[in-house]
């Protein structure tokens, strides 16, 4: 169980270093993929330890909304490319106006 | 009702509600002449209230009624009474106002005949109010109402004062008058305020703890300084000639400022207990009759000479009272009232007829103006101290009072004032009536009826009020006859010299060389003086204070609030820029602060 | 149960419903109703007056709503002797008020709602009995004040100097935005004062009840009672211009408009130093015995501080303004006195500044309206194009003054004797010098605005007082002289009821010497942790607000 | 250490190679590369805790789906090919730092929690393996609200992404309308007849919701019924806020007209 939980945060934390330190919006979008399969192999490795489905269960709708996340991620990409000319995450200050 | 005090009611109400009636009913007032018949009514019911009771006193002087009603009630009691209260120094000073604010209303409306029918009804609105005013303050039962009489007579001497008020001299005049005054009556309320403290009441009769009279006497003689125009605070006085002429004549020579003689008067029981304040009043008293003589010597306005002298014979009074003469500071307020009157509205007919307050500008008027001659040389020569008028009388009483209670300086001071005032008052008298008459005063005309009447009136109690002191002695349960001694010689002795020199100087032409002796002292002695020391203690000092705490307060006090709310902004755009819009920084904020936390859980 | 004083606080609430339907176009009804809701209130505080049992004496006219049962919150109304006096006052100013913003052009219908609505709250402070709604009636009269100063106001140029000149580019100091922004946050931070206090008396009683009966009887904790007192002082004081926090008045009095600066001068201010001794000195005897020295010392500070403003200012609501201060002060100087004569002159003063500033405040708009400048050197000699408001203003100066025969002489002389009666001596003299100060400047003013000769020629069109606005200042001006002749006609209610609030203020410093056992045996269950009366303060000011 | 932890052991370091690699390298494509195995070697991971079913499922969406899609929004962007995808080499560092802080704080606490690798009463049977059978009926079970919850979710990402990614034609008007008072009435209408329409059917999906039984079929013929028109006549939604950022002090009123404007789905 260790080795799941330390493999997990160690990909969850290498999620964290790309959502930081990627520029491109696309980059964030795959850091934020793998943070969420940290999670998954999280849900996954707990429901192999206590036994049952509902990990696995969990970890399928964590998929399917993963998926829904990134085709929203893709579009809201895509917007922002079309308004702004680029998608550098970076220059996007408008939050702040 | 007891019908006297029916009587007192009369004297009151009705100037107080002729006054309401004019001041409610801008119709009534704007007509004018009616107004002031209504007002002259008034006062002459007024007067002859005040004479039916001054007559039933004269009967029985020890009577004493009263009437009151709670007008302050504190802790469920009554802290202060109002009503009349009538006794021998009340009924008698009630005549005496009643008498000269008949005359004096009787004259303006001969001397305001040029003015338009509003300011004439405002005229004899303010003369109401007046004589409501003073009534307020003579039947004082305390010293709260008289507190209060004496608070509105200053009020409708501001007002009557600005009555010319587009004349900025008028306004700058009034404001004086008001604001000395007032400085001077916060004694006034300290007293007051002792009093109730200490015996819960305003009675002047309370008994009070033991070296406390001093105190209050102290209070209650630096609001009479300024009401009577006391030396250093006797400079509002020469300024209020700026009200109209019949003005000066009842508020700033004959009542108001005779009120603080009277307050000395009621408070005797006070300043009885108070030695060293009455030593004070006696010295000041002097002080200010020389130091207001020696001014009067070299006026050339005919009312500021009246004025001066007022000062100077005011100064006779307090100085009589401090040396312990109840009655002759009272009987030389009563007759000062009547001849000081008479000069006042003879000058003010004068001044009708020439148009003009310059001494120069009359001369020789004698020859138009006989009536008026006769009543200002009478009046003079009372005020003189030339023996059988009424003025002397009174003069003699206090000087014999002041050698009494054995005060050489002051005495020799008002010796002094004696023969000084004899001196002025015949430079005034020659320089006005005879002589040479100037171009204005070619073309004089006599006074109408109006004005020769009060005149007449008037000249009967400067001419023989003397005569009465016998019975006013009565009012303090004294007898008094009459004795000439050496006092009383050396008096006339000076009295005669003054006018002899004055005589010598203005009317023959000779020994010119002493007017030029006397322009340096007089110079010193000069009325600017003292004014422009309070003008510059005013400008400087509490002008300058003033600015200095204004410009604190918005630059200091508020610009600290503004500061503040400065600081709240600046740290807030501060702040503000930690929110750079990038939402990687916020990330930052995110992911470290949750390791840091966590490092802190597994820490613990 | 009569319905009388509700029917005074709801009948300007009313008036302010009725108002929203009106169109726009319809001046005439809106003022009508207006004038109408305030004639209510106004007629109400006379019965009340009537009907006032003197000789009984106490709370009368007592009615109970309940609000909100499960925390003790019930609408409590009831009057002594001083509800009494105020709700005329509040009667009379806004009735005024009504009449001298007749001509007013500008959004009637809104100015005129918010106007009622804030006299509504202040009638509630009045006779309201139950402490939160108290609070809450407070918060309602003080709110409206933002808008009606930002939209209504004036504004006027302030030169930048001193040692904080930088601040002048950040804010408009003197424009009408600034004054109420300040206003409104300078008096919410008090409020925010009150609240605690407020908090904190309900939790340290325990009584699950802001009946202000109940926890005036209430004995509280000698220290829990000297950290409120501040509280309660600063927070109401705020509102009665205590120095130094006092510069919201100047600022915000010089910009509001007429009514306004008649109401918040006249009535507001009041509110504050009602409060200071309603709450501060009757429900916290011994905070207000430990404290008595400072909040006299402050007092006496502004009698002569704001005397000493107002008379080196050249603009003429300033002045008015600064005298605000310098009379609030004695308000202040008698409430600290703890004396009978105090009291009453507090209370007196406050009816008589009410009337007095309205009056001064009503003219001065008057004079503005006419003239378009406020400013003192450019004026002159308009007594003789504008008489009566000439008239009217001298009257108003003598009143603030002190002189004898007007409102303003009872006051401040109870306030002197009540002074010199007290424990502090001293305090009576620089109120005596601030009515002397108060007479230099006001005297100054009238002089410079309407006397000598006639007015230059840029003020052609000064024209005296019109019809409502004249009715206004009759109203204000016989009011003065009334109870300035006679001030039993007050003095008749108040002095029973300063009997027994002095008792209330007094009673527990008696009882200090009280062996521990026995406070041990009354004292309160232990005051919550501060984090749960952080909590409920918190909860009460989301509810609140 | 048993057999399986070494082999979890190396095959996550492997994962958690290509998820470095993945975050770490300039080319966004060959990034994308890497995720796809990091993901795979997550599958394996999936495998070997006996989710078989959920191995397949991840390669099958992600590395078939979800990489792919990344790689079209890659190139519909354009981007990568003259920009590095990471940031600076400061903010590069001061990431790395945040996230080894983030990682030693969990691996202290991992390491801390007693008990994780003694075997628990069911470990036998877990070990075992989930079956196919016994998932399908979890899902439709116990889960089936969640389940349908989950359907509506991805209707609403299919209708919000078409919307968003859809390209504007180019009469559509950009800006946002001029309000004339005219317009404001009409506006003020139609802003109040979107939620007439949308409130019954977002009442009826909650009900739908609530009662587990309920047919799947009826929500999703309702819910596309009240949106579709909506969509495809009006403007869309997003778009108005973004136009909103750009000019900061909005008047009330236009704001009131706006956001009546903008919720018309």
């Amino acid at each position: 169980m260790t080795a799941i939980l330390l493999i997990s945060s160690a990909l969850f934390c290498a999620g964290v270093y790309g959502l930081l330190s990627q520029r491109h919006a696309v980059g964030v979008l795959i850091a934020i993929e793998l943070m969420i399969n940290a999670a998954n192999l999280l849900l996954v490795g707990f429901g192999w330890r206590t036994g049952g489905a509902f990990g696995q269960s969990f970890a399928l709708f964590t998929m399917a909304i993963a998926v829904a996340e990134v085709v929203v991620g893709l579009a809201l990409i895509l917007l922002m490319y079309r308004s702004r000319g680029d998608v550098q995450v970076d220059q996007a200050t408008e939050l702040a106006q | 009702m007891n019908p006297l005090i029916s009587a007192a009611l009369v004297a009151l109400g009705l100037p107080a509600a002729l006054a309401l009636l004019l001041a409610v009913v801008p119709k009534l007032r704007r007509t004018g002449k009616p107004a002031a018949l209504l007002s002259i009514l008034g006062s002459l019911l007024a007067l002859s209230a005040a004479g039916w009771l001054a007559a039933t006193w004269l009967h029985d002087p020890k009577q004493v009624l009263d009437l009151t009603t709670s007008w302050l009630p504190q802790s469920g009691k009554s802290m202060s009474q109002v009503g009349v209260h009538l006794d021998g120094i009340s009924v008698s000073m009630l005549l005496v106002v009643a008498i000269v604010a008949s005359c004096v209303q009787l004259f303006s409306l001969g001397y305001l005949s040029d003015e338009p029918a509003p300011a004439l009804g405002r005229y004899y609105a303010y003369q109401s109010l007046f004589l409501f005013s003073m009534n307020l303050l003579v039947l004082a039962p305390d010293l709260m109402q008289l507190f209060l009489g004496w608070e509105l007579v200053g009020a409708t001497s501001y007002l009557l004062i600005g009555f010319w008020f587009t004349r900025p001299a008028a306004g700058k005049a009034a404001l004086k008058a008001f604001v000395v005054t007032k400085f001077a009556d916060s004694g006034l309320i300290l007293a007051l305020i002792t009093l109730v403290a200490w015996t819960g009441s305003f009675s002047w009769n309370a008994t009070l703890p033991a070296g406390g009279a001093e105190w209050l006497a102290l209070f209650l003689f630096i609001a009479v300084m300024g009401k009577s125009a006391q030396f250093p605070l006797h400079i509002w006085l020469p300024d209020a000639m700026q009200g109209p002429t019949p003005v000066s004549a009842l508020l700033h020579a004959a009542t108001m400022v005779a009120a603080g003689v009277y307050l000395i008067v009621r408070a005797d029981p006070i300043f009885a207990a108070a030695p060293h304040v009455r030593l004070f009043m006696t010295d000041l008293g002097a002080i200010t009759a020389l130091f207001a003589a020696l001014i009067a010597m070299v006026q050339t306005d005919i009312k500021k000479v009246l004025a001066y002298s007022t000062c100077s014979q005011l100064g006779y009074m307090i100085s009589g009272l401090g040396a312990g003469s109840l009655m002759g500071g009272y009987f030389h307020l009563t007759t000062h009232a009547f001849f000081k009157a008479l000069l006042f509205l003879a000058a003010g007919a004068v001044i009708h007829a020439v148009h003009s307050n310059e001494l120069s500008d009359m001369g020789g008027l004698w020859r138009k103006l006989k009536f008026t001659t006769v009543a200002f040389v009478i009046g003079s020569l009372s005020l003189a101290g030339l023996p059988g008028l009424s003025g002397f009388y009174s003069k003699d009483l206090i000087l014999e009072a002041v050698h009494e209670s054995g005060n050489p300086l002051a005495l020799g001071l008002l010796m002094a004032t004696a023969g000084l005032t004899a001196f002025y008052m015949t430079r005034t008298v020659v320089k006005a009536f005879f002589g040479k008459p100037s171009h204005a005063a070619e073309h004089a005309h006599g006074p109408g009826p109006s004005m020769t009447i009060p005149l007449l009136i008037l000249l009967v109690p400067a001419i023989g009020l003397g005569w009465l002191a016998g019975p006013m002695s009565k009012l303090y349960g004294r007898s008094y006859a009459f004795h000439l001694d050496t006092i009383g010689m050396v008096t006339i002795a000076l009295g005669l010299g003054g006018i002899a020199l004055g005589w010598l100087i203005y009317g023959m032409g000779l020994l010119q060389a002493l007017p030029r002796a006397f322009a340096p002292i007089a110079r010193i002695a000069n009325g600017s003086t003292v004014d422009d020391l309070w003008a510059l203690s005013y400008s400087k000092l509490g002008m300058g204070l003033a600015r200095a705490i204004a410009w604190f307060d918005r630059y200091i006090i508020d610009g600290l609030m503004n500061f503040l709310g400065w600081l709240f902004m600046w740290s807030g755009q501060r702040v503000r820029t930690l929110q750079t819009g990038n939402v990687q920084d916020y990330l930052y904020a995110v992911f470290g602060a949750a390791a840091l936390i966590a490092l802190w859980g597994g820490w613990r | 149960m009569s319905h009388l004083l509700s029917i005074i606080i709801a009948a300007p609430f009313v008036a302010a419903l009725l108002l929203l339907p009106c169109r726009s176009t319809d001046r005439l009804l809106m003022r009508w109703i207006s004038l109408l809701g305030s004639l209510v209130s106004l007629t109400g505080s006379l019965i009340v007056a009537w009907r006032y049992d003197i000789k009984a004496g106490g709370l009368q006219m007592a009615e109970l709503y309940p609000l909100v049962p499960s925390l003790g919150i019930d609408i409590r109304l009831a009057v002594d002797g001083w509800g009494v006096s105020l709700l005329l006052l509040t009667g009379i100013i806004i009735t005024t008020g009504v009449l001298a913003s007749w001509t007013l052009k500008d959004r009637e219908k809104e100015f005129f709602a918010l106007l009622l609505i804030l006299v509504a709250g202040v009638f509630g402070v009045f006779v309201c009995q139950d402490l939160f709604v108290f609070f809450l009636f407070y918060e309602i009269a003080v709110l409206p004040m933002y808008l009606l100063i930002a939209i209504w106001g004036s504004s006027n140029k302030v030169a930048d100097a001193g040692p904080f000149r930088f601040i002048w580019k950040l804010f408009d100091i003197g424009g009408r935005e600034y004054a109420a922004m300040k206003l409104t946050l300078m008096l919410l931070v008090g409020s925010a004062f009150i609240l605690v206090a407020v908090i904190a008396l309900y939790q340290a009683a325990g009584a699950h009840t802001f009946d202000m009966g109940v926890l005036g009887a209430f004995k509280y904790d000698a220290s829990l009672q000297k950290w409120i007192f501040p509280l309660v002082w600063l927070g109401f004081g705020t509102l009665a211009g205590v120095f130094p926090f006092h510069t919201w008045s100047p600022d915000g009095h010089a910009s509001a408009p007429t009514a306004v600066s008649m109401l918040h001068a006249g009535v507001l201010m009041k509110l504050g130093a009602f409060g200071v001794i309603r709450i501060g000195m009757m429900m916290l005897p011994e905070g207000a015995h430990a404290w008595v020295w400072a909040v006299g010392l402050i007092a006496a500070i502004n009698v002569l501080y704001g005397a000493l403003s107002a008379m080196a200012q050249k603009d003429l609501k300033y002045i008015i303004a600064y005298s605000s201060v310098s009379h609030m002060g004695v308000v202040m100087l008698g409430a600290a006195t703890l004396t009978q004569g105090g009291w009453n002159g507090a209370v007196y003063q406050m009816f008589a500044h009410g009337i007095m500033t309205g009056l001064f405040f009503a003219l001065v708009g008057l004079v503005y309206e006419r003239a378009h400048t406020r400013e003192v050197g450019k004026m002159g000699g308009f007594a003789q194009a504008m008489p009566i408001v000439a008239a009217f203003f001298t009257l108003g100066c003598l009143s603030s003054l002190g002189l004898p025969g007007t409102a303003g002489f009872v006051a401040e002389f109870l306030v002197f004797a009540g002074a010199w009666s007290g424990p502090h001596l001293w305090w009576a003299l620089p109120a005596v010098a601030g009515a002397f100060i108060t007479a230099i400047y006001v005297l100054r003013v009238t002089r410079d605005v309407f006397w000598g000769p006639g007015p230059s020629e840029q003020f052609h069109d000064l024209l005296d007082a019109r019809k409502t606005e004249l009715g206004a200042l009759w109203i204000l001006g016989t009011c003065i002289v009334l109870f300035g002749l006679w001030p039993r006609l007050l003095l008749d209610y108040i002095d029973p009821a300063t009997t027994q609030n002095l008792a209330m203020a007094t009673q527990t410093a008696q009882l200090t010497p009280t062996p521990a056992t026995a406070v041990a045996a009354q004292a309160p269950p232990p005051v919550a942790p501060p984090a749960a009366t952080a909590a409920v303060a918190h909860a009460a000011a989301g509810g609140g607000r | 250490m048993s057999s399986l932890e070494i082999s979890l052991y190396a095959v996550g370091s492997l994962t958690l190679a290509c998820g470095l690699l993945a975050m770490g390298v300039r080319n966004l494509v060959h990034a994308l590369l890497w995720f796809g195995l990091s993901l795979m070697g997550t599958a394996v991971l999936f495998a070997q805790l006996g989710a078989s079913f959920l191995a397949g499922m991840q390669i099958l969406l992600y590395v078939g789906g979800v990489v792919m899609l990344l790689i079209f929004g890659v190139m519909l962007t354009r981007e990568h090919e003259h920009l590095g995808a990471v940031r600076e080499v400061n903010h590069r560092i001061r990431a790395a730092v945040v996230s080894l802080v983030l990682f030693a704080a969990l691996v202290m606490a991992i390491l801390h929690t007693p008990g994780l690798d003694q075997a628990p009463g069911l470990a036998s049977q877990a070990t075992a393996g989930v079956t196919l059978d016994q998932l399908a009926v979890a899902l439709l079970g116990p889960y089936g609200i969640a389940f349908e919850v989950l359907s509506l979710l991805l209707l609403a990402t299919m209708v919000g992404a078409i919307v968003l990614a859809r390209k504007r034609d180019p009469g559509e008007p950009t800006g946002r309308k001029p309000i004339g008072r005219q317009n404001l009435g009409k506006q003020r209408i139609e802003g109040l007849a979107s939620p007439i329409i949308a409130l019954p059917a977002a009442a009826a999906s909650v009900a739908a919701i609530a009662t587990v039984q309920a047919p799947t079929v009826a929500v999703q013929a309702q819910a596309p019924q009240t949106t579709e028109p909506a969509v495809s006549e009006h403007e869309s939604p997003a778009e108005q806020p973004t136009d909103d950022t750009t000019d900061a002090p909005v008047d009330v009123a236009a704001a009131v007209a706006l956001s009546a404007q903008g919720d018309q789905p």
